[in-house]
């Protein structure tokens, strides 16, 4: 993506980066970071929240392994036990994974990448964050007053007419907080189309914004379907319209069908952002095209439509007729491929490659391991005679925080570190944050991979007293849940640190090549001190000009 | 800015359509067909949601994109609907032996 | 393996065994892939290491046919594992004919297991080894799921539904029975043992423990008790002079029955229910839809015993079947 | 709909937002995000769809009954009443589009009274069923209560008919409810604009926003048109 219009008006050396007017320093006063209207000041705001929630999620976490250190629960009571691991759900789920890298990365980067000045509706996105945070204040208001214990997934009549806890009010948090995702969704959707760059074709388009226009389309086409799913369950529980009570002759299993409409491609609303992040960095540290290019933006597409037909493999054993099970079971194999597709084309592009160890790509290389076994663990569940077995038990636990933890958080910590000189024009510390990486990665797999056999082994979830025989395994995976937490310590610490301290980063330090890294870090507020026009695709390396401003500037790594 | 601009008379066409259309609806309902009381409810809310969006929502001047959009839509509903039907439909009956559920 | 780390669960039903040769082949293809991706990585990243800050990689060559291979070759596996697991999950929701009806109803934080012959149990089951036994899932408040993992089978108990699940143990043992399904409080206490005993052993504890009236038994009772001979009786007008008033029950189990609308459904269990709760739901061909209903009036158990007793009514002609299957 | 009109150089519209080039693409822009945002609203009202389509196929004869209790010549008026609120809307767009300013302002008063029309009656039918007894609840009483005879007969032989009925009733207010307020929502709007259009804000060349508001409003009159055969002529044809 080279263009004719980078040349700003003087020289970018490291230490005038700071002298000229960025997004930064264009304002001061908390006035201009409540009210911005500026999409790398809302992306940083959401960076903000979205930590917060992050570690609230993650001292949930944290207590729920404490717990499961002994088979008696001895460390809280079941009540307690059933609420934390609700709020750990809720928390990570929807305040967290959901929001991540659309809000912070996306919203930064989408019209960075694709050459806009800003977001086509900056009100609208301001208007988003606000309403995540009101959103999040209905469900932290239940959390302190004793929390919700019906499980992320709210099943019925348990959660209509059993429990007795703050069910609708952290119901329509998680409603209010729909419409923030809506809002992020709706905007990028406008943006890619009608604001890209000239000659910026859909083929010249970074895989990232292919990723995150894909995943913007699950986003307006599925959530409303869980707004409307929890605001029947409100309406049940305060207004009596009881339309899933069995007493009734309501049906359970159609509260089911409702929420897995949209909860499965909300898994897809989770990974798709962390893929485009990682063909990112894939090709930034290989230094290479992406191989495949078209077949990787395809598969994204791929996934965003057929993460619609499969939800059904969520209720193999719920009382779903056996027919339709078969039904979902195939569809479930064939959402797939695509998935299977990126994760070779990724290997690929490692070939003649010019490698680089920098921390985002040990964060990349981490993300593909661990995805290809959270992808082929799930095609396991989609087999109905597995899932029969494994459905409700430690076995699923496993298989999404593989997908979750080892696929979107390696990713959304992988682009924090690739970006960061971008976002901050600073340096994190170097050794810091490559023992980071390889204690995220120790500590996952020793944290999760135990539990795939206690899974088979027949534990079910949720569970806040278990038999004796799954006791060593479960401390193993407490063990590794330290580990995991010191991991994702290191990197709070040392980004604040590197905001006062580090070193100035200048505007390119990977030597990577796309219209962001074209202006200076930190970018203007403008974005662009002169528009870009955009001649050729994406990750172009090897060129003339590129070559030279590599030798030229000799960058990190 | 000035492109194409609906003349007030198709305006008024459509609305007369849609409340004929109405009427009809309205007299179907009272003979007893069966199920073909709902094919014929359907059709005739369909038709009417289709001049509603052509004419007054302008769909028939807009960009394809406004177009492929709005089908989107109502083809993600059908997908909801046929899916989860799949299930219902298929949970036990005469024709189709289950077993055991 | 040691007690303390058991690394692979028992399999002790005739279909456990399948379950876990499926399992295990896709552990193999799991291993294998995840192990070619690794190793491509570790290859490619020391192979192709950047030796200079300003190189960069080559240009790469489009390989279609690398493309399709590896959509098509995962694809092919993948549905080649769905028809296997789709034939195994049909085996396990296909109970054999000769299958014993047990049935559990599930209650908040227990499992209340009933014999044909009627004992009741909490939170255990004992079964004789290698009989295959079909067991009807009930629950009276919240989703609950009857799950024994020794014998892989998982079944939600939904509200409002009756559903099912067989297994024929092949080892005698104790085996844990869990509830899978989050269901409050003490949901990880709503667990229990199936105790799996040799058919001699079986007897005698049938003949130690509880033996209430068999299911069948006590449904004979109810079925006169509660009137229903007035009108379903065996044989009709013929003998007496005056003409029934409701369809006759022998051998109507598993029976096609044509409905007053036309349309033609089988008699199972949740039919004879639903004509016992709604009996205007179903109504038979050429009946009038005069029967009252029961709803209310019959508890969870005696439903089921009422709907064992029909289910056991032989062919037209046989005295009722007092007895039962054991 | 980022309308804020910033002085941004001097030939450009004073209503062009600053991250737009053209006045085109700002307008097409906002087309996009509304139709997205409608496409959120199908999928919203999509669950209830399925919710009726499922429980209809369970309970017909409850779903028959119950829907036989609704007031199907007020139902009728409000069709009508909205569908000329559609159109009165779609006159308000025409008067922009020929630059007849005041046009703009009695056509959006027009729809604003209709639309107000249609929630009186809705209003009415509310009080009547809540006088019935049919609002689902601890005072629901579909079968006891029934002034027709025909439904204590069918009562009688399935108890579950009042309960079944309960499930058509909740249905019945979650849907007209949630449309209701969609129509509240969309009054609030057209208020909005009608001061706007007064202040003589919109014209020929700038109208983007009477646009967005007409394409909620038709969306909110598709939605009615659906649950009109629904809800209220599903049992027209029964005895009364």
């Amino acid at each position: 993506m080279n263009t004719s219009a980078a040349a700003t008006p003087e020289p970018t050396t490291a230490e005038t980066a700071f002298e000229r007017p960025n997004y930064l320093n264009a304002v001061y006063g908390v006035r201009s970071w409540l009210l911005t209207r500026d999409h790398k000041r809302i992306a940083i705001l959401y960076l903000i929240s979205v930590t917060i929630f992050f570690a609230l999620g993650s001292l949930m976490a944290a207590l729920v392994r404490l717990e499961l250190l002994t088979p008696e629960g001895d460390l809280m009571g079941p009540d307690t036990y059933n609420r934390v691991f609700t709020m750990h759900g809720i928390i990570m789920v929807f305040f967290f994974l959901i929001p991540a890298i659309p809000a912070v990365l996306g919203n930064f980067l989408v019209p960075l990448m694709i050459g806009a000045k800003d977001l086509a509706m900056p009100k609208l996105n301001l208007a988003s964050w606000y309403v995540y945070n009101i959103g999040a204040a209905f469900t932290l208001w239940a959390i302190f007053n004793g929390g919700v214990d019906t499980g992320w997934t709210f099943y019925t009549p348990f959660s209509t007419n059993y429990s007795n806890t703050y069910v609708v009010s952290t119901a329509l948090g998680i409603f209010i907080t729909g419409f923030s995702t809506i809002f992020t969704g709706l905007n990028f959707i406008v943006t890619i189309h009608r604001m890209r760059a000239p000659g910026l074709t859909w083929f010249r388009l970074p895989l990232f914004i292919w990723s995150t226009y894909a995943t913007s389309l699950i986003v307006v086409l599925g959530t409303p379907v869980i707004a409307i799913t929890l605001l029947l369950v409100g309406a049940e529980r305060l207004l009596h319209l009881g339309v899933f009570d069995p007493k009734l002759g309501g049906d359970p299993v159609l509260f089911q069908h409702l929420f897995w409409f949209y909860s499965h491609p909300a898994v897809y609303i989770m990974i798709l952002p962390a893929m485009g992040v990682i063909s990112e960095l894939v090709a930034a540290f290989a230094r290479k095209r992406v191989f495949g290019y078209k077949f990787v933006a395809f598969a994204s597409v791929g996934i965003a439509v057929l993460g619609f037909l499969v939800w059904g493999h969520h209720m193999f054993v719920a009382g779903e007729s056996v027919y339709a099970a078969t039904i979902f079971s195939v569809l479930s194999m064939l959402v797939a491929v695509p998935s299977a597709i990126k994760v070779f084309n990724w290997t690929a592009t490692l070939y003649e490659g010019s490698i680089s160890y920098e921390t985002p790509m040990l964060y990349a290389l981490g993300f593909i391991g661990l995805f290809t076994i959270g992808g082929l663990t799930g095609v396991m569940l989609a087999t109905l005679g597995i899932d029969v077995h494994v459905h409700d038990t430690y076995f699923i636990v496993a298989h999404f925080h593989y997908i979750m933890v080892g696929g979107t958080i390696m990713a959304y910590l992988g682009g924090l570190h690739y970006w960061w000189p971008k976002i901050s024009g600073k340096l994190y510390p170097n050794f810091l944050s490559r023992l980071s990486a390889l204690l995220v990665f120790v500590g996952f797999n020793l944290t999760f991979a135990p539990q795939f056999v206690l899974g088979y082994l027949g534990m079910p979830r949720r569970y806040w007293s278990y038999p004796p025989e799954f006791q060593v395994l479960n401390v193993l995976s407490t063990a590794g849940a330290s580990i995991l937490g010191v991991g994702y310590m290191l990197p709070l610490f040392y980004f604040i640190w590197s905001m006062r301290y580090g070193r100035k980063s200048g505007d390119n330090p990977w030597g990577a090549v796309g219209l962001e890294w074209d202006t200076t870090s930190p970018p203007p507020t403008e974005n662009f001190y002169t528009m870009p026009v955009v001649t050729q695709g994406p990750y172009e390396y090897n060129r003339e000009e590129v070559h030279n401003r590599l030798t030229q500037e000799a960058p990190l790594g | 800015m000035a492109e194409h601009v609906t003349s007030r008379k198709v305006y008024f066409l459509v609305f007369a359509a849609l409340i004929v259309l109405t009427v009809v609806t309205w007299l179907v309902a009272q003979v007893d067909l069966g199920w073909a009381n709902d094919v014929v409810a359907l059709t005739i809310a369909v038709t009417k949601a289709v001049l509603v969006l052509l004419f007054f929502m302008h769909v028939r001047t807009s960009t394809r994109m406004t177009i492929l959009t709005a089908t989107a839509g109502f083809f993600w509903l059908v997908i909801l609907i046929g899916l989860t039907l799949a299930d219902y439909l298929t949970r036990g009956s005469s024709w189709l032996p289950v077993p055991g559920k | 393996m040691n007690p303390q780390l058991p690394l692979f669960p028992e399999s002790a039903s005739a279909l456990s065994g399948e379950v876990d040769l499926l399992f295990s082949i896709w552990c193999v293809i799991s291993v294998f892939f995840s192990a070619l991706i690794a190793g491509l990585i570790l290859y490619f990243m020391t192979r192709y290491r950047r030796r200079h800050p300003e190189d960069v990689g080559a240009n790469e060559r489009a390989a279609i046919w690398l493309e399709v291979g590896w959509s098509v070759i995962p694809l092919a596996i993948m549905l080649a594992m769905f028809a296997w697991g789709t034939r195994v999950f049909f085996r396990i929701y296909r109970p054999p004919k000769d299958a014993v009806q047990f049935s559990a109803i599930g209650k908040q934080w227990m499992w209340k297991v009933q014999h044909p012959g009627g004992q009741r149990e909490i939170n255990t089951l004992h079964v004789p080894v290698n009989q295959p036994i079909r067991v009807t899932l009930a629950s009276e408040d919240v989703i609950h799921s009857f799950y024994i993992p020794a014998f892989r089978v998982k079944q939600d108990a939904v509200p409002g539904r009756e559903t099912s699940i067989w297994f024929q143990a092949t080892k005698p043992g104790t085996y844990h029975l869990f509830c899978a399904e989050y269901c409050g409080t003490e949901h990880s206490r709503m667990i229990g043992w199936v105790i799996v005993m040799e058919p001699q052993d079986y007897e005698n504890w049938l003949a130690g423990g509880a033996t209430g009236k068999s299911m069948v038994a006590s449904g004979a009772e109810l079925f006169q008790s509660l009137a229903c001979v007035t009108c379903h009786r065996a044989g009709n007008a013929g003998d007496t002079g005056r003409v029934a008033r409701g369809p006759a029950l022998e051998g109507l189990y598993n029976r096609q029955v044509k409905l007053a609308d036309g349309r033609t459904i089988i008699a199972d269990d949740n039919y004879i229910r639903e004509s016992i709760l709604t009996p205007t739901a179903k109504i038979v061909a050429g009946w009038e839809p005069v029967m009252p209903t029961f709803q209310g009036q019959v508890s969870e158990e005696q439903l089921t015993e009422l709907i064992a007793y029909i289910r056991s009514l032989g062919p037209a002609g046989s005295a009722p079947a007092g007895g039962g299957q054991p | 709909m980022a309308s804020s009109p910033l002085a941004h150089g001097a030939h450009h519209h004073p209503a062009l937002a600053h991250q737009f080039d053209t006045m085109e693409q700002q307008k097409e822009s906002s087309t996009l995000g509304m139709w997205l945002f409608l496409v959120t609203e199908i999928m919203f009202f999509g669950g209830l769809f399925l919710t009726y389509v499922v429980y209809r196929s369970r309970f017909p004869a409850a779903f028959l009954l119950a829907s036989n209790s609704l007031n199907v010549l007020l139902g009728g008026i409000n069709t009508a009443v909205l569908i000329g609120s559609s159109l009165t809307m779609a006159l308000a767009i025409w008067a922009a589009q020929v630059n007849w300013r005041k046009g703009i302002v009695i056509f959006l008063l027009a729809t604003i009274g209709l639309g107000s029309t249609f929630l009186v009656i809705k209003g009415f039918e509310y009080h009547d069923k809540f006088v019935e007894h049919h609002v689902p609840g601890p005072n629901f009483n579909f079968v006891e209560e029934n002034p027709n005879v025909h439904i204590r007969q069918i009562a009688a032989r399935d108890p579950n008919l009042g309960r079944h009925a309960s499930i058509f009733f909740s249905l019945y207010f979650i849907m007209t409810g949630l449309h209701a307020t969609h129509m509240v929502i969309g009054i609030a709007v057209l208020i909005v604009m009608v001061v706007l259009s007064w202040k003589g804000k919109y014209d020929a060349r700038y109208y983007n926003p009477l646009e967005m508001t007409g394409l909620y409003w038709h969306f909110v009159d598709i939605v009615w048109i659906f649950l009109f055969p629904l809800l209220y002529l599903l049992g027209a044809h029964a005895a009364r």
